[in-house]
């Protein structure tokens, strides 16, 4: 599974706003959003006691720290990512040393337009924390493997789904989905009508075909 | 003419057909007693209580198609059921059913042939069944049946030896190795020899679970781990080859051990008299109800027990029952002997 | 396939050319657990290698539900894992309540719990069930999947469904409990309770048993947590977690329960952890039942849900393990804009070639037994 | 008599040229079974049924299911042929071909020789089982040669297995 299919260069795309995902109750919403809100804690809320010393160990390795609903957030930039998951999982006062859950969100007109979201835990602690580290289209991210060997197949459906290459990951391939597929279903632009030979082999080919057709069924 | 020719050849059509009948039912009997000990009911649909059952199983095995796998090796692939069922058939010739007894006015023995090799012509026809089992394995050309009749033959040959050396014990003990004397010796002393060797009998009851591929050594056709078995690629009338034969083979170890370690015809406690009255059975009931016991037995252990693995089949075989057997031999020779 | 190693001075001369089978178990194999397909190199009938394929089973339920409005998902995560379909539902639901700061009765916290409990028993039979008769014990199968008709029966009565429930509802339940419900519940937990006395005398100390499951697939604490094993697995290896523990839901915090906790980490200790999660289990629910409280089984909840924007993290113990949602709404749209599962049985299933590493093919078998994967959920 | 003797020596020699002319090994392992089991057939005509069913124990049922395990299992794929010298291979041919043929002759000549003593081997007392005459001479008449050969036995099973065990 070397470069599969190139991922879709950004400036291909008909429009940075495709298709979303339902096409009848989507119509008429507004365009997709530019990501999520990223809410700052509250003042009165006491941060957890391992974000000092994290920022003290990795400076800058944080970027943005959110809370929502009782989840704590880190942002982390992608290049400091192995460097702060190391810290958090090998320091005694975080010890996040399972990891829960690795996904990604698309987030299309955003430049950075994934949303890398790592859902640790701390068995010793019992408590959680979410790192988010944000990619551009074609940008690869550090793979964490080495960090936590759970992330393996958590990779690779990221992969799968989103096309997000990780640098390291020792067996990169498709999971979920056929070897010889074309795309990453879960992105926005996804076609989700379909499918037909073509879609499998050119999805963006198939969708300004579909778009003519349609076009002129409407004269 | 009559006493050299049609005499055995009716006996070898009755035994054929008894058998075929009994395998068939063995069958039904397995399923029925699995369902009861799983508190089902079993198949309930062909005849009363599914008694007709076993037909309706042979109309289909004998209508379905008969699938050869395209790059299988024809010749064997269609030999390995035959050799299998022939040697479980052939066997049933030396295993005295019961003493001699009027037939239609005809006094007869009541078995196809008592030669003074009996028990030796057993071991040794038996173990040529193995053949079927390799070669249906090899010829399929597929892996799994390939490592199923590895699995098999190797099972069989180990196994085999612990069985044959009980049964050298048994010979020592009747001082023959005719199937008759054997029996005879029994009334002789008035004794089953399961009583007198229970320990040969425990080894030759595993190793015949083992030979037979029964649970919980039925690893060969562990449908769990091998789908199926040496006999995967197989449908339609060779499949039922195999599973006859197999079925066979069971009734087989069940007669022989009724024969050498349950006193054949013998009535329970042949030396007590006041018995006497259990002589109005005739010996050949009491032959297949002991037969019809230990096959129940067998039943009842494949619907109790898990499955042992591979090497701990191989482990138990040479480890420990082999060592046992032998012992059992040597003290069974000293025995002799010195009494 | 020539041989790895050379022959050198210090090893003896007389060398066997052996081959190493590669054979493909599944995707249609009888103890696969559905279609689940392992590639396995072998030495013999000793794995060397073994790669595991999923995906036969993708039918795309995250994608999906990003065009589903909020109440239909509930009905997709029914046909995730289909043996604990009613966990599934809880999951989802508590996760959307979460985003959106609902509030659930107490009567339908405890009526959630007693439900997947008993969830949790159905899914242990079945897997007991299963992971037997791989070993070669037809009849626990069918012991167990007799008890597990009960508590189908039992479902059904609470909600018309056997397999696929629906069985929840953001802020709530669908309806409350039939009237002498509990007293059902009551005399199953009790008929439970004999039963497994049955199974474990059956195969506790059965020494065939034994051998097949001491000492195969061992993994260490630390192993199963990097890992990523979650659930009954990873208690095996003698990590205390469990989520209804660590981090409680539902009702779980007003229940005294035990976290059976193995040692070794092998496949009898797992069977041993499972085991006693039935008692477990048996004794939260008559706790549930003893402290029923009375009033709504449905909090207040807008008529359009809705989440406002923003995303979170929740999670609750399957019988499999740790099942989590991650969902993000934009705050706009009527369905999720990422929803997100992350299976436990995926997770678990990743450690199998690690498992069955160096065991023989039959191991093999009760390995993915001992994991207790659906495939359903694996693949989505 | 004499029709089933012939019959079953026509059977073993056909056989026996089968067993050398098949290309494929597994049947020509099959070839020799069937050849093995007419022997025992003619053991039985013969009127040792001991020895015949020795012969389908030990040959049939043992040996050759080691043979066919090896043929099986042992990649048939031809190894490199190395051979140096062409012609080796039809020297040693000629070589064991005139060994065997001289054999044979000698068994001729012997056998059409006229007997000295006609009734030795014909011995066989009414009343004691073939088994039980076996017996005697193996373990009484012969006793020092047949544990002889017995240890011979042994050693080399050890042997093989001292060979074929890996280095730990």
């Amino acid at each position: 599974m070397e470069p599969a299919e190139p991922p879709v260069p950004p400036s291909a795309l008909p429009k940075p706003a495709p298709k979303p995902p339902a096409p009848k109750a989507e119509a008429k919403a507004p365009p997709a959003p530019p990501g999520p809100p990223d809410q700052a804690p509250p003042d009165d809320l006491a941060r957890p006691d391992y974000l000092a010393p994290l920022e003290q160990a990795c400076p800058g390795g944080v970027s943005q720290v959110s809370y929502w609903v009782g989840d704590w957030t880190l942002i982390v930039p992608r290049d400091r990512l192995v460097e702060v998951a190391t810290w958090l999982r090998d320091t005694p006062e975080s010890r996040f040393d399972f990891c829960s859950d690795l996904t990604a969100v698309d987030w299309p007109p955003r430049a950075e337009r994934f949303d890398l979201v790592y859902c640790l835990y701390s068995v010793p602690h019992r408590r959680r924390v979410r790192l988010k580290v944000r990619l551009k289209d074609g940008e690869a991210a550090p793979s964490v493997t080495g960090i936590w060997p759970a992330a393996n197949w958590f990779e690779r459906e990221v992969f799968d789904m989103f096309g997000i290459r990780f640098d390291g990951h020792p067996d990169l391939r498709r999971i979920l989905m056929p070897d010889d597929w074309q795309g990453h279903p879960q992105r926005k632009d996804y076609p989700l009508e379909g499918p037909g030979e073509l879609l499998l082999e050119d999805p963006l080919e198939w969708l300004k075909l579909r778009n003519a057709a349609r076009e002129a069924e409407f004269e | 003419m009559i006493e050299t020719l049609v005499v055995p050849l009716v006996k070898i059509a009755v035994l054929l057909v008894g058998i075929l009948t009994a395998v068939a039912y063995l069958v039904l009997l397995e399923r029925k007693v699995q369902a009861w000990v799983q508190v089902r009911l079993g198949p309930m649909r062909v005849g009363p209580h599914g008694l007709l059952q076993p037909v309706a199983d042979v109309i289909k095995l004998i209508i379905k198609e008969d699938i050869t796998p395209a790059r299988a090796d024809r010749w064997v692939y269609t030999l390995a059921p035959i050799i299998v069922l022939v040697p479980a058939l052939v066997v049933f010739a030396v295993i005295p059913f019961g003493p001699e007894t009027n037939v239609f006015g005809i006094r007869m023995p009541l078995h196809v042939a008592d030669i003074n090799v009996g028990l030796l012509y057993i071991v040794s026809i038996a173990s040529l069944g193995i053949y079927g089992t390799i070669l249906g394995g090899w010829a399929s050309n597929s892996k799994y049946p390939l490592l199923a009749s590895l699995r098999a033959s190797a099972q069989l040959v180990s196994y085999e030896v612990a069985v044959t050396m009980t049964l050298v014990s048994m010979i020592l003990m009747a001082g023959s190795l005719s199937m008759v004397e054997i029996v005879e010796s029994q009334q002789a002393r008035g004794l089953w020899f399961v009583f007198a060797q229970p320990l040969a009998f425990f080894i030759y009851f595993v190793g015949g679970l083992a030979e037979t591929n029964r649970a919980p050594f039925d690893l060969p056709e562990a449908e769990q781990e091998l789908t199926g078995g040496f006999h995967t690629e197989y449908s339609g009338i060779r499949f039922a080859l195999f599973f006859l034969a197999e079925y066979a083979n069971m009734i087989v170890i069940a007669a022989v051990a009724t024969t050498l370690f349950f006193g054949g015809w013998l009535r329970p406690f042949p030396s007590v008299a006041a018995l006497g009255l259990l002589d109005i059975v005739p010996g050949w009931i009491w032959f297949l109800l002991k037969t019809f016991v230990l096959l129940y037995v067998f039943l009842w252990v494949r619907a109790t027990l898990p499955r042992y693995r591979y090497d701990q089949l191989m482990r138990l075989g040479w480890k420990v029952l082999i060592p046992l057997a032998i012992a059992n031999v040597i003290v069974t020779a000293i025995a002799v002997v010195v009494l | 396939m020539t041989d790895p190693h050379p022959v050198t001075a210090t090893r003896t001369p007389v060398q066997f050319d052996t081959d190493e089978l590669v054979i493909n178990m599944g995707p249609q194999h009888p103890s696969t657990h559905g279609v689940l397909r392992l590639i396995l190199r072998l030495d013999g009938e000793r794995v060397v290698d073994a790669d595991v394929v999923i995906g036969y089973l993708h039918r795309g339920i995250e994608k999906l539900s990003e065009s589903r409005d909020w109440t239909q998902i509930v009905l997709l995560t029914d046909r995730m894992d289909y043996v604990a379909a009613a966990t599934n539902n809880l999951g989802y639901c508590e996760t959307v309540e979460k985003l959106m700061g609902l509030e659930v009765p107490r009567r339908a916290q405890y009526i959630r719990t007693v439900l997947a409990e008993l969830q949790r028993l159905a899914s242990h039979l079945v897997w007991l069930g299963t992971h037997a008769m791989d070993i070669g014990a037809v009849t626990v199968f069918l012991y167990c999947l007799r008890e597990r008709e009960l508590v189908l029966d039992l479902f059904e009565e609470y909600c018309g469904a056997r397999l696929t429930y629906n069985s929840r509802r953001v802020g709530g339940l669908p309806a409350d409990l039939p009237v002498g419900w509990d007293r059902k519940v009551r005399e199953f937990c009790d008929i439970v309770d004999q039963k497994i006395v049955d199974y474990e005398q059956l195969l506790t100390q059965n020494r065939i048993w034994l051998e097949r499951t001491r000492d195969i697939g061992v993994i260490s604490g630390a192993d199963a947590i990097a890992m990523g094993f979650c659930g009954p697995p990873l208690r095996a290896s003698g990590v205390m977690r469990d989520v209804r523990k660590d981090e409680p839901y539902a009702a779980y915090e007003e229940f005294a329960f035990d976290i059976p906790v193995g040692a070794a980490g092998d496949t009898y200790d797992r069977y041993l952890v499972r085991l006693e999660e039935f008692k477990q289990s048996t004794r939260i629910i008559r706790q549930a039942l003893d402290g029923m409280p009375e009033g709504p089984v449905m909090g207040k909840v807008p008529r359009l849900i809705k989440p406002p924007a923003g995303e979170t993290y929740h999670a609750i113990e399957s019988p499999k393990g740790e099942i989590g949602f991650f969902i993000a709404s934009d705050g706009k749209s009527l369905s999720p804009y990422r929803f997100r599962v992350r299976p436990p049985s995926f997770c678990n299933l990743q450690v199998l070639p690690k498992l069955v590493r160096g065991h023989l093919v039959a191991d093999v078998v009760a390995l993915i037994g001992t994991i207790d994967i659906v495939l359903g959920e694996v693949d989505r | 008599m004499t029709i089933a003797f012939y019959t079953l020596a026509a059977f073993i020699l056909a056989l026996g040229v089968l067993v050398v002319s098949t290309k494929n090994t597994v049947h020509a392992v099959l070839f020799l079974v069937a050849n093995f089991l007419c022997v025992a057939m003619l053991y039985v005509l013969l009127q040792a049924e001991f020895l015949a069913v020795i012969q389908v124990l030990v040959y049939a049922g043992g040996i050759v299911v080691l043979y066919l395990f090896v043929v099986m299992l042992v990649n048939l794929k031809r190894g490199p042929e190395t051979h140096v010298d062409p012609r080796r291979r039809d020297r040693m041919g000629l070589l064991i071909g005139g060994a065997v043929l001289a054999e044979f002759v000698a068994i001729l000549l012997y056998g059409f020789a006229p007997r000295a003593t006609g009734a030795a081997p014909a011995a066989a007392a009414p009343g004691v089982g073939n088994v039980e005459q076996v017996g005697w001479s193996l373990y009484v008449d012969y006793l020092v040669p047949f544990e002889v050969a017995s240890i011979l036995l042994l050693v080399a099973m050890i042997g093989a297995i001292v060979l074929a065990k890996k280095e730990p």
